[in-house]
């Protein structure tokens, strides 16, 4: 099967005869390389050893991270490419919020090490396994993980910083010819202000 | 949430007192010296953000800025300008610092793009710093989200008419009021934060001292800060009454 | 009546006696330090050739003793450098190598009997003489060097089978010289010796040859100085590598300048016209200045690097004597001098330096210039020596011996020569960096400046080696004395230097107006400019990095790596290979030899022996 | 030569020397400026350049060693500006000769490489190893055109070296009887420099300048004058050597201008060789062009 031609028919097969080994999948075609699973959090281990083993998903390119405040769940996409098949396979699992704990994957992909530290950096999630959990990126921040929703980045900016007047002489010159900002950002803050928390 | 109007603001850096009335030979030698200082500037080779990018063209062929007597220097102890490009993340912000104290006065800081003024478009990020002049005095802004070369190079033909003029002697007030940046560089990296640069026995060192010099933040430096003393070549024949300095 | 010779060798075995007698004694340097410094005087007074009277005759040959002016130069280098290194170990560096457990009346007893057998070898008037000087500096030098611990002991007894070979070489030497010549007096052999055949001549040269330039060090056999002259005691070490190995030299320049004479070495030819025995013995001092040098780059102990330059110096004395005209030569004998001070006075600071911080291995050191600045004067002093640049006295001698270079027009030679000194300067940096200069360490920030009783006599070599270099005069009156007792032209000289319209050398303008410039660098640096302010070492340039003191922020390893990149694969250790195959060669001979004696039918050899013996002597 | 006269050449040549060499930095840097089509720096740049390092109002020494290195840096060429003989000032050029000059030269360099040490930075100790390195190296064909001039004039005195020279005008110059050494002569002169591709010791992307790298105010101010000195050190050795040395000021400032010129205008069209690279370059032909020339000034 050469590996340039599109996925025909035998490709979506193959990987449809495999994934019916393991239940509780459901599996959605984006694009004609690109496979979207949904499946049950404790089942992706399982997956990912059946597609590493069995059909060459030999690289872990990312795992990604979605914040659900509202269903109190975090959401992590596994995101695996197989240099046989040439289908790009995104797992997607639900964990919940609040003890924000799960496995690492460190034994299958060494690179998931370092983007579950840079989750864990930024989310808050733990993953159990995982070499270092340490400071990543952010060795200078002491404050929650900042990429959770309810850190409002904003506020905090507000209350820690200062700002200072910087009108210099060329801007009032093109105001004063009608030029300069069409909206200033009190107004669009006003805009939105109105209904969001003060 | 607050309205911008209402935050207090800090004036961009007070006049310098004309020249005085000194011998003539003073006079001579004061005018000669800031002639040379505006027309030999070496800026350091330091790119700390995205604006860094338009430094090489202003340096090449097109613009040429050895017109000006500016020559890119590698090392702070060598250079007087530190031109501080693009966005200040708090991680380059310390290193920005330690730089700014290695360099020998009368050293200049132009912060370019309008990140330094305001935050520029990283305006709401948790990771910069928003306002460089809280944390080391400025001299001259080059807003523009990255100003081309032409505007940095007016910024700095207008920092060398400054320094013709004597009035470019802000380096001065990081040490007469060392406290106040002192404090800001804390409120942001923590209480025990400290460089290697012995700012405050350089300002007793060369007489810089002013009324804000030592306040609450440098005390709380002095209780954490492990003494820098510089190792004074001694003959010591005889056994140290305790320990090493 | 006593001649003053008689008196001196008087003192030198009182030394001795006063030595071993005393040597419990607390302050038993002052009184070896005074009889030296009696020493010294007498030899300064001494009213040139003075006869002795101690001698005696056998098997019909009169053995006398009789200092003239060549002797005269060599005994006071030893008398002073011995004093220097008594003066060294009267201290607390002696305290300290008593409590370590050696013995201090032995190191002082060994420093006393070699200057006693060197002044016996100096003054020799005949080969008899000669020879026993010869035995007792080369036994009394194993004495010194087998001093100070179980490394000293095994270094000391790689030298001995040297050692033994030297000596059987030298006896051979004088029994066929005595078969030729039919005299052993030195006056009768300086006439006879030159109307021998060449093959005679070719014999007698290279079995003296071979012999005095084992001591020296020459290239084939210079393994065993490096490893001997480092790991000895502290003072042992700076006698030694001053002078000890200058022995050899002086007893070389004997045998080719007395008694073969230059122009008739310059007979010996291998390649009619192109190539004979002067020119042989010139590339070999020549290969003896680079090959040594170079490898003391690579080392990384500072006592071995000093002894690795030890063999390198001598190449340049024993080229000057060679080449014979009165510059050449008064340049290679002046340059025993100047080594001997500066040589003394570096390994003394290196012996300082481990007696602060406890090592001398230049990669955990460093720094330490603010913790014992006199020692690094001293250092900083003897760099400029050794690596021979202006205001110290190492520059003159090697000038000199550059000069007659350029005037015998010998381009290869000269080369080799300067490539030697670069090499030296490269290295010598590489000892005071990694030594004083860097990042100081943690553990030595607490390190105080050597007692006085040890960078006094430091101080003191340094100053006669900045003395004699500013006015050369003063050792060159020696040095003249030295050239008419052994028949080369005299160097006219003036008290600055060598004064010639080709391109002379007046060392008290050079250096007056070197330290003129210095003056008004001060001036302009302390005037014009504004004040400084000091750092700490830790605020440093490292990219925008945050110094720490537990982080190593030094460099000193591996220090010439881009050089090294280039010469690197020409270290092949090829000497060491020749040293172990002659060993072995050695060995399969005498297990043949014990084989076929023992196994076979002793009794039969042993008859067999006996008689070709008889039949040989009866024949003869 | 008087006393006084001395003192008042030890003053007048070192200044003399200094303002060649300021103009000389000038040409190079407007050879570059030319070559990268650039306008360049003004005229008296590198003075302005000097005067501003002198005048900073703070400045950093990391111990007194730092200091006298500098001061052993620049006194030390300052004493050797009066061994090279300038039209109508021989200083003790006779007193003495080349060789020694050689030599003087070095005092500044280790003054240098000491005051460097104590600034406890590796980049400096990286430098400092480089540089003694290329000294290793341009010495070796530098030494033998010592050799072969010494030789064929029979003096190793520059005085007598440039009137044997000025005999016979044009025809007597050594460039014209030794031909090949003074190629020699150039390749060394132009590895001496530290330019371009030989300038592994400042080099500004690996070791942050290398012995520059803790020098500030006057301590950079004390290097860019020695760098001043050098310049018209080495130029001035060549043209005594081979281009008949200085008859009268203006031809000996343009034979000067001229030969540094060589240099200049290659140095800024190559890349940097590696330490080890370097010695392979300046030990090949310059070698065996220096040998051969030495070989037909013996026979």
């Amino acid at each position: 099967m050469t590996p340039t031609d599109a996925p025909g028919h035998d490709v979506t097969t193959t990987l449809d005869f495999l994934l019916q080994e393991v239940d509780g999948l459901r599996t959605r075609w984006v694009a004609p390389r690109r496979l979207r699973v949904d499946l049950p959090a404790e089942t992706l281990p399982a997956l990912l050893e059946l597609l590493k083993g069995r059909a060459g998903y030999v690289h872990l390119s990312a795992i990604s991270c979605v914040d659900w405040p509202d269903d109190g769940q975090f959401e992590l996409v596994y995101h695996t490419w197989s240099y046989e098949l040439n289908v790009l396979v995104m797992a997607h699992i639900r964990i919940p919020r609040d003890p924000g704990v799960y496995l690492s994957i460190y034994d299958l992909y060494r690179p998931a090490a370092f983007f579950e530290r840079d989750i864990h950096e930024m989310f808050g999630l733990w993953f159990e396994g995982s070499p270092d959990m340490g400071k990543f990126i952010l060795t200078e921040w002491e404050g929650p993980p900042p990429m959770r929703k309810e850190f409002d980045g904003e506020a905090w900016v507000m209350e820690q910083f200062g700002w200072q007047e910087y009108r210099p002489e060329w801007l009032t010159e093109i105001e004063a010819k009608g030029g300069g900002i069409s909206k200033r950002p009190e107004q669009l803050r006003g805009d939105k202000g109105e209904d969001g928390t003060a | 949430m607050t309205d911008l109007r209402t935050i207090p603001v800090v004036a961009a850096g007070e006049e310098r007192p004309s020249g005085g009335q000194g011998n003539l030979l003073a006079r001579v030698f004061d005018e000669l010296t800031a002639f040379c200082r505006s027309r030999s500037l070496f800026m350091l080779h330091y790119c700390t953000g995205c604006g860094a990018v338009e430094l090489p063209p202003a340096m090449t062929s097109r613009f040429d800025m050895e017109r000006l007597g500016i020559q890119p220097m590698v090392t702070p102890r060598q250079a007087d300008i530190l031109l501080v490009t693009g966005y200040v993340s708090t991680k380059t912000l310390k290193r920005i610092i330690l730089t700014y104290e290695q360099m020998n006065s009368p050293k200049y800081v132009i912060g370019i793009c309008s990140c330094t003024v305001n935050g520029g478009m990283y305006w709401q990020s948790y990771a910069t710093a928003k306002k460089l002049n809280d944390y080391l005095p400025v001299d001259m802004y080059i807003a523009g989200c990255m100003p081309r070369p032409e505007a940095v190079i007016s910024g700095l033909r207008e920092l060398i008419a400054n320094i013709r003029a004597g009035r470019s002697d802000y380096w001065r007030d990081y040490y007469r009021r060392y406290d106040h940046y002192l404090g800001n560089q804390q409120r942001l990296f923590g209480e025990n934060w400290q460089t290697p640069t012995d700012v405050i026995a350089e300002a007793r060192h060369y007489g810089l001292f002013g009324p804000e010099t030592l306040g609450e933040h440098t005390a709380l430096l002095e209780q954490h800060q492990t003494p820098l003393q510089p190792f004074e070549m001694r003959l010591g024949l005889k056994q140290d009454k305790g320990s090493s300095s | 009546m006593t001649t003053p010779l008689d008196l001196l060798l008087f003192t030198a075995a009182a030394t001795v006696a006063g030595a071993f007698a005393l040597g419990r004694w607390r302050d038993i340097a002052w009184l070896t330090g005074a009889f030296y410094i009696a020493q010294l005087i007498q030899l300064t007074g001494l009213d040139l050739p003075s006869a002795s009277h101690a001698g005696f005759t056998l098997f019909g040959q009169l053995v006398g003793w009789q200092m003239d002016g060549f002797g005269r130069f060599f005994a006071i280098i030893t008398v002073g450098a011995a004093a220097a290194a008594t003066a060294y170990m009267g201290g607390e560096w002696g305290e300290r190598y008593r409590q370590a457990g050696h013995s201090l009346v032995w190191l002082h007893g060994a420093l006393a009997i070699n200057v006693l057998a060197m002044l016996l070898l100096l003054a020799g008037n005949d080969l008899i003489a000669l020879f026993i000087g010869w035995e007792l500096t080369s036994w009394a030098s194993f004495l010194l060097m087998a001093q100070g611990g179980e490394r000293a002991l095994r270094a000391a007894l790689r030298y001995v089978p040297y050692a033994m070979g030297a000596a059987m070489a030298v006896l051979g030497g004088i029994v066929l010289t005595h078969a030729f010549t039919g005299t052993l007096q030195f006056t009768e052999l300086a006439q006879r010796v030159p109307q021998l055949e060449n093959w005679q001549l070719a014999l007698m040269v290279t079995l003296f040859g071979v012999g005095f330039s084992i001591k020296m060090g020459l290239l084939p056999f210079h393994l065993w100085q490096a490893p001997a002259y480092a790991e000895a005691a502290g003072a042992g070490t700076s006698f030694l590598g001053a002078i000890s190995a200058r022995m050899g030299l002086f007893a070389l320049a004997l045998l080719l300048v007395k008694f073969v004479s230059l122009t008739r070495l310059a007979d010996l030819e291998f390649v009619s016209g192109l190539f004979d025995a002067r020119d042989l013995i010139a590339w070999v001092a020549a290969f003896t200045i680079v090959l040594p040098t170079f490898t003391a780059l690579k080392q990384n102990d500072a006592r071995y690097l000093l002894a690795w330059h030890g063999i390198g110096q001598g190449g340049y004395m024993l080229l000057g004597i060679v080449i014979g005209d009165a510059t050449g030569s008064a340049g290679g004998l002046l340059h025993v001098f100047n080594y001997a001070t500066y040589q003394a006075a570096l390994v003394l600071s290196v012996f300082a330096v481990l007696h602060r911080t406890g090592t001398a291995d230049l990669n955990s050191l460093g720094g330490l210039v603010t913790r014992m600045p006199l020692t690094f004067l001293v250092m900083l002093m003897g760099i400029i020596g050794l690596a021979g640049l202006p205001p110290m006295n190492g520059f003159v001698s090697k000038w000199l011996v550059y000069r007659s270079l350029m005037i015998e027009g010998r381009p290869l030679l000269f080369l080799m020569t300067v490539i030697g000194t670069l090499g030296t300067i490269l290295s010598v940096y590489k000892l005071i960096h990694n030594t004083f200069l860097g990042q100081l360490r943690l553990e030595h920030e607490g390190i105080r400046e050597a007692p006085w009783s040890m960078t006094i006599p430091m101080l003191v070599l340094v100053g006669i080696g900045f003395v004699t270099g500013v006015a050369p005069g003063l050792p060159l009156q020696w040095v003249n004395d030295a050239q008419a007792a052994l028949g080369l032209p005299v160097l006219p000289h003036t008290l600055g230097g060598v004064e010639s319209s080709q391109g002379g050398l007046d060392m008290l303008w050079v250096v007056g107006v070197l330290f003129a410039g210095f003056g008004i660098g001060a001036l302009l640096f302390y005037g014009v400019g504004n004040r400084s302010k000091r750092i700490h070492q830790l605020d440093n340039y490292a990219g925008g990095h945050f110094l720490s003191a537990d982080v190593r922020y030094h460099y000193s390893d591996h220090f010439y790596a881009g050089l090294m990149h280039r010469i690197g694969p020409l270290y092949r250790g090829s000497f060491t290979r020749l040293e172990e195959a002659v060993a072995s060669a050695n060995d399969t001979l005498a297990a043949l030899m014990q084989a076929w004696y023992r196994q076979r039918v002793p009794m039969l050899t042993l008859l067999v022996a006996a008689t070709a013996g008889l039949g040989w002597m009866v024949l003869q | 030569m008087s006393f006084a006269g001395i003192l008042i050449e030890l003053t007048l040549m070192p200044l003399v020397a200094f303002t060649i060499g300021l103009f000389m930095v000038l040409m190079m840097r407007k050879i570059a400026a030319k070559i990268q089509r650039r306008v360049g720096p003004p005229l008296l740049q590198p003075l302005y350049d000097i005067i501003k390092l002198y005048s900073k109002q703070t400045q950093t020494s990391h111990g007194l060693l730092h200091d006298i290195g500098i001061v052993m840096a620049v006194g030390g060429y300052i004493a050797a500006e009066t061994m090279v003989p300038v039209p109508g000032m021989h200083g003790i050029a006779d007193k003495a000769g080349l060789l020694t000059l050689a030599y003087v030269t070095m005092i500044p360099s280790l003054g240098l490489a000491l005051g460097v040490g104590q600034c406890a930075n590796p980049n400096g100790s990286i430098g400092i190893s480089r540089a003694l390195t290329a000294m290793l190296a341009y010495d070796v064909p530098f030494v033998i055109i010592i050799f072969g001039t010494a030789w064929f004039y029979g003096s190793n005195n520059l005085v007598e070296v440039v009137a044997a020279q000025q005999a016979g005008g044009i025809a007597t110059w050594g460039v014209m009887q030794m031909p090949i050494l003074a190629i020699a002569g150039l390749f060394s002169l132009y590895a001496m420099l530290g330019k371009q591709p030989f300038e592994i010791y400042v080099a500004p992307a690996e070791i942050a300048t290398g012995p520059m790298v803790e020098m500030g105010g006057k301590f950079l101010g004390g290097l860019f004058v020695m760098q001043c000195f050098q310049l018209f050190t080495a130029s001035a050795i060549y043209v005594s050597l081979f281009l008949g040395g200085g008859e009268n000021w203006p031809f000996f400032i343009a034979k000067l201008f001229f030969i540094i010129a060589i240099p200049m205008s290659l140095a800024f069209l190559f890349p940097r060789y590696r330490t080890e690279d370097v010695l392979a370059a300046v030990w090949r032909w310059p070698v065996i062009l220096g040998l051969a020339g030495v070989w037909l000034v013996m026979h």
